[in-house]
């Protein structure tokens, strides 16, 4: 999975993602700050898929295991805490009519 | 399955995508989360099917404890609390992104990989995720006043702060070099802890709201990294839209306060100001009761309410609307300015008063209200103070000169709810409160509040 | 350079670029849309990049040389003038005090 | 070099967003133009070194041709012909991805390549490539008027398209999987480009405008699956731009015009409707006289200009600046009202009223100027006619039913500048013209609005 050498596609992707991203953030209302804060949290938590790799590959150290399980935690902790928190915080969010 | 791995991370990096889209408004937001969640769910089932990963027990097991850990914590988690939680959770992902670097240092740690770009890429990213992780959890105790939140100082700071960062990165560099030199690597682990503590006790705990938001986007940047090292795009793509969130928050924030973000980091900003305010008692401060400013409410035809870090304190959004819904009742025209660093981090006012059911088309940003505010008959500030400090406008010489403001001072009367004449985080003082249409209601949010509105729905019980 | 294969880096780059693109356009301005017209047209003519090759590579049988030529020129002509338009186009709008 | 290759598509990509980020308001658009230039030197040097090109006579003579032709093109063009110059450039440039397909498409005419993904997408660009190329150049041919404009219709029109478009996917499906079948190619290439041509015939040559923004579409679409084709991820990202602009301006004409694509490609839209506004010519006209406008003009205080279609053809920009220029100069607020679909593309008021001088700020969007119309003193409509139509908005029988107009009636008085009661484009009678406040101005835009202006700077020489 790894890589050794510089590669260029990546520096594509992480070039357009993040004017995406400028993009996309410069449009989300100042209402939304506080649960913009805590979504873009829990998908950071998508690290999630490189600690699965190192916990469950076939020969992995005991070590690996360790750092991979504490990884594995703690991504799921943010993930799952802030997709919810997200959504708590969007419910209030109402309009006039109620 | 050797197909489904790659498109599992096109589609999840499509959903993170349009989950940011649709958090552009609040009627779409809800399903931006949804879409956030699909795409969750799809990246992580990709990873458990790749042909790599055959021990599944123990990665079960931690994704159980953390879902159990992190459900009470988002069911329980008051609101109030939101800028602590968001700080600890950059804990948590940078740790998380830390520990997998080491993993994979420890895996590349053979003299093929010496010097290669794995090595320093992963280099990189652990330097971020340690530092991160560890600032955060700074920016966490000062929040949850678990530590003092006056910036900490000691002789030979800088140098001493200098000193730790060229040996992390000098460690760094030797290990990306000479990967085989593991007994090393505990040491650069320690020192990258070791420096993102030294990195956020300098600062004020009022500045933290800013360094949580960099944080942010250094996790997102290291979380990108990752991608790098680990070939993995949709990493490199949530990190990267995280890190841009993150920047941006800063930049907003530090727009709003007209500060630079290495003032921020380095200004020491709240160490030295202190009793400024102190000479010039003889200007007249007058002061009014619930009973009186319920009386010019009432008769006012539009009203102002700017609530600021006091609301969020004395937790007074809920008596806040209370207010709102009594005011509306008899007719008053009743709008919420928002200053976007009102509170403690941005948008704290709007999670707050949406929590209080306040709609949210009430809520107007700095820049649509102030043309507004000289046709207000009265402007009620609750628990705000540099967010609506003249002197910000008027005196060059201002600590806060130049910082945007809601023009409080233009409307035909304000009121302001503050418990004394203390000042509010930048620790100066507010002319506002000796102005001749000025009156100043003093006691705790909550209370004060409850009062007025009590008044306004007929004196009586205060139960509607 | 050819790839006979699927490849699903190339998807990754084509949605992030397609994402950005609705993004970017659809913050440009209406009084711009003619102008914004010539500008992407322009930048389309960036295939010439395939053109060149095709016309160039070592071993291009006569007929590849003769569709490349045709292309180079076609793409020539639309990303000269159609950046030169789109400038002299923009240089007219002037904002009040000229 | 080998690292210069993919550098150089980076770079490219990336000025090429910036110049689209630029173009988004008028104070940055310049830079966008030359970011976008940068960006094409740097992927034509980065494809000019690669080494796999080692003949480079025929691309210098080829480019230098290709500027030679392009440059006076530029140069010479006047504003009113934008709309063909796009319809003309498409076809270059789908033409030249069409011929690299063919290229690329006899260099893996092997069998190795069967049925190989490459196959596929060639096919596809070359389908896309060269039906775009013919339909361009029909939709050039309607604009300029080589060919009639009205829809072209023949007994057993949809079935003999189904056929052809059936033809040319099973034919292009057959060379890719099996790409040794050369002697289809040339039925390929022919049966796509006859495609095109039917593809538009039946159009109204007033509907073009949202064709060509499709095809411009279509022709970032073939781009990008050149780049899928040739591994080039530049390709990939200029092309998706490309699809993305045609795509979202063709949406916009078309919400603008509140009809669906389908209605615009299949429609036959202006085919039958003539002469509707036949019956109850007992409805009352009055006209008035340039000087009689002139005074009127004069003693407004707020007027809004209405351009449309009928500017463009007078070429009357440069008399409508004139006439801003001196009510401006009597104190008159003048503004502009532009509607998203006046004239005969997107944009199309904006470029011609820049040319002559009216600074962007006058000019107002139509969600903009509404809420204004019923302050104004006077509209002046000038060759404007569905875009002011007011049964759009009040008759839900009307042919243009639901589509948003510029409310010119609700001003107190109306002018109307055209050269008779001829219907506009949608081919409908506009009541606005037999309105109790609206004086019609009979005559070519350019002489009425000269002689208007003439009468605002004195009545002399018209010279100022
Ligand atoms: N939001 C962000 O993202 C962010 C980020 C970084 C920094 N900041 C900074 O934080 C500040 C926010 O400004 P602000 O106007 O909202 O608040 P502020 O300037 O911090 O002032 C808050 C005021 O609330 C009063 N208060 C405290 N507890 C109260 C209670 N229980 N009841 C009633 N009043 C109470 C205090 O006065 P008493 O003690 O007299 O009651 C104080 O003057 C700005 O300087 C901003 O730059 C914000
Ligand atoms: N802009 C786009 O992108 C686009 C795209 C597709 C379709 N369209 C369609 O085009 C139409 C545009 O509407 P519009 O209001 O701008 O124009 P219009 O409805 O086409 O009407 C133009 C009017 O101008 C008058 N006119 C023509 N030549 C003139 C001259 N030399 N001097 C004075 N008047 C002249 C004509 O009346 P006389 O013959 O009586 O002079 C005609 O009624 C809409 O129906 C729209 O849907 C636009």
């Amino acid at each position: 999975m790894t890589v050794n050498a510089f590669n260029a596609d990546y520096l594509f992707v992480f070039i357009l993602a993040a004017f995406l991203g400028f993009q996309l953030i410069k449009k989300v209302s100042p209402l939304l700050h506080s649960p913009l804060m805590s979504l873009t949290n829990a998908i950071a938590a998508v690290v999630i898929v490189g600690a699965i790799t190192i916990t469950g590959e076939e020969g992995a150290t005991p070590l690996a295991k360790t750092l991979g399980f504490i990884a594995v935690f703690c991504a799921t902790v943010n993930l799952v805490s802030g997709f919810m928190i997200t959504d708590r915080m969007l419910k209030m969010f109402k309009p006039r009519g109620k | 399955m050797g197909v489904f791995v790659p498109f599992a991370a096109i589609a999840a990096s499509a959903l993170f995508i349009l989950s940011l889209m649709w958090m552009s408004h609040p009627s779409t937001a809800r399903r931006g989360v949804r879409a956030g969640e699909i795409g969750m769910v799809i990246a992580i089932i990709g990873a458990l099917v790749q042909h790599e990963v055959v021990n599944y027990d123990l990665i079960i097991i931690a994704m159980i404890a953390g879902a159990a850990a992190g459900i009470p914590m988002a069911l329980l988690m008051p609101m109030t609390a939101i800028p602590q939680r968001t700080a600890i959770s950059h804990a948590f992902g940078a740790l998380a992104v830390g520990l997998i670097g080491a993993a994979e240092y420890y895996k590349h740690a053979h003299p093929e990989y010496a010097g290669g770009f794995i090595m320093w890429v992963l280099m990189f990213e652990m330097l971020l995720g340690f530092l991160t992780c560890t600032a955060s959890v700074v920016a966490f105790a000062k929040l949850q006043e678990l530590m003092g939140s006056r910036p900490v100082s000691f002789p030979g700071q800088r140098i001493f702060n200098g000193a730790v960062a060229l040996a992390t990165v000098v460690i760094g560099a030797t290990l990306a070099i000479d990967p085989t030199q593991t007994w090393l690597f505990p040491a650069f682990v320690a020192l990258a802890l070791l420096f993102g503590i030294l990195l956020v006790i300098p600062i004020g705990g009022a500045d933290m709201p800013t360094v949580i938001a960099l944080l942010n986007s250094y996790a997102g940047l290291a979380a990108s990294a990752m991608g790098f090292a680990l070939g993995n795009k949709l990493l490199i793509v949530a990190g990267a839209l995280d890190g841009a969130s993150g920047f941006i928050l800063a930049l907003v924030m530090c727009k709003a306060m007209n500060r630079s973000f290495a003032n921020v980091m380095f200004g020491g900003f709240g160490k030295v100001i202190a009793g400024v305010a102190g000479g010039k008692d003889d200007r007249v401060v007058r002061s009014a009761s619930a009973e009186e400013a319920a009386m010019q409410l009432e008769n006012a035809s539009s009203v102002v309410i700017i609530p600021g870090y006091g609301m969020a304190v004395a937790q007074a959004q809920h008596k806040v609307s209370e207010l709102y819904q009594a005011l509306t009742k008899k007719g008053v025209d009743v709008k919420f300015a928002i200053h976007p660093v009102a509170g403690r981090m941005p948008g704290h006012m709007n999670v707050l008063l949406a929590e209080a059911n306040v709609p949210y088309e009430q809520l107007v940003d700095l820049d649509d209200i102030n043309p507004e505010l000289p046709q207000a008959d009265v402007a009620v500030i609750i628990g705000a103070n540099d967010t609506v400090n003249p002197s910000a406008r008027d005196d060059p010489n201002s600590a806060i000169a130049g910082m945007p403001i809601i023009e409080a001072d233009r409307a035909k009367s304000v009121f302001v709810i503050k418990r004394s004449m203390n000042a509010g985080f930048a620790g100066i003082d507010n002319p506002i409160y000796y102005n001749a249409n000025t009156q100043m209601l003093f006691g705790d949010a909550k209370d004060m509040v409850g009062s007025i509105a009590k008044e306004l729905s007929g004196g009586g019980s205060g139960l509607h």
